[in-house]
């Protein structure tokens, strides 16, 4: 990894911005893969649930500072040993987002598309179920739940276990 | 002195985010504590037991994922919390 | 699927521009996974040829107008048939592109990071294989070759038929 | 009326972009179409054969890959051209 970028910040990011910073003087990228977390109106537990569907108003992230940023490095040094990575940056709001906004980025550089792909996924998958991150939605009627762990993350964060070799 | 965090509905069902705390010698693991948290608190509301033994509960030791079984010292940051639930 | 952009250009393009036009007055896009794909410098055909390292300094991309169209709105479909997605734009750069410029790019918006990120990868492996485009790479020396089809592409296309079910 | 177009190292090699051709009625198949193409031209500068009988050369017939036994009009479109290598 050339370089790590990881930010745990309020106020919103450009995608442009991060984009063009790891493009900057580096002329061996090939392959640049971007993951942009969005907050949804629709709230899938709430969905789930019942049969009606429950719109949200808000998140509110909360994380824990110093383990979070602990965690988010731990997880790029792991993608970097499994692939060949240039550049990574992990950007990740806190507070209270609103219907729209951008919760989460993450970018990968790579010379190799697979490579870039890969890792972004993965970072995403073990940011998912490993970063000390909590989050409540608020639902327009202003009641609020913590959002509860997903199965479907925790398995997808299992997969990765089977396919440990450096490619 | 230990610092205690709590964080998201570990912390709202508690109604504390942090708190510091002298560890005797015998409170030497992370269940030690938690027996010590509930008698300590539970005195006042009564809450802290249905939070704090929910098996769902989780718990770091210097900002590392630990177990109740994990040895503690009285320098340590310890917190609790739910599964996390970022990105 | 609730649009999908193709274009086929000459001139640059932003990400960021695209990313907000798939985000713009859409409520429901939990994910947003994109990849663009640049001009490197280092030649890889020559380089597994020769021991030595060959530069290129530009690349020249070649189409056919009408079947690449074409081939990009398949692969779309195909991708829409097996995920549930809700903006695609597949934008690709045609003519002569210099060392770190853009290439192509694929975004990919959906309520879920996981049909978003399989999407993309989906699409950009069909593009590489599928999709009438030539690639003709010419080094610093003013030599120019064209860039022949990656066994690695084909295969990367041939596992996604092991995968054909709608998730 | 035909239109034969040729892409990438094909147009190249045989230094042209694209051509209309009469196809006589015998001329049902892209490759009763090659060996016609490679008669006329070859005729002239003798590179055709070498070029359209690669084996890794592909055709389409109206915009959609095709085989070299698959069936001709003399309104289609049929390309020549090398595996593709975009993105």
């Amino acid at each position: 990894m050339r370089s790590l970028k990881i930010s745990i910040q309020q106020q919103d990011f450009s995608i442009e911005d991060e984009c063009t910073a790891m493009r900057a003087e580096h002329k061996n990228i090939g392959a640049l893969a971007t993951f942009t977390g969005l907050v949804r109106e629709m709230d899938e537990e709430l969905d789930d649930a019942s049969s009606g569907q429950q719109n949200i108003s808000s998140l509110f992230l909360e994380h824990y500072p110093g383990m979070t940023e602990k965690n988010l490095h731990e997880i790029a040094e792991e993608a970097d040993q499994r692939w060949s990575l240039l550049d990574v940056v992990i950007i990740h709001r806190i507070g209270e987002l609103k219907v729209s906004e951008q919760i989460v980025f993450v970018g990968v550089s790579s010379m190799h598309r697979e490579a870039a792909f890969a890792a972004c996924a993965f970072i995403m998958d073990f940011l998912k179920t490993k970063a000390a991150f909590w989050k409540k939605s608020n639902n327009n009627d202003s009641t609020g739940h913590w959002v509860e762990a997903k199965k479907s993350d925790a398995e997808a964060t299992e997969k990765w276990a089977e396919t440990k070799e450096k490619r | 002195m230990a610092t205690i965090h709590y964080f998201a509905s570990v912390r709202e069902k508690l109604g504390l985010s942090s708190e510091q705390l002298e560890l005797p010698s015998k409170v030497d693991t992370v269940s030690a504590l938690v027996d010590m948290l509930i008698e300590q608190h539970d005195k006042q509301d009564g809450n802290w037991e249905g939070v704090l033994k929910t098996s769902s509960v989780l718990v770091a030791v210097n900002q590392s994922i630990a177990k109740f079984s994990s040895p503690i010292k009285d320098t340590d940051d310890i917190a609790f919390f739910p599964p996390v639930t970022g990105g």
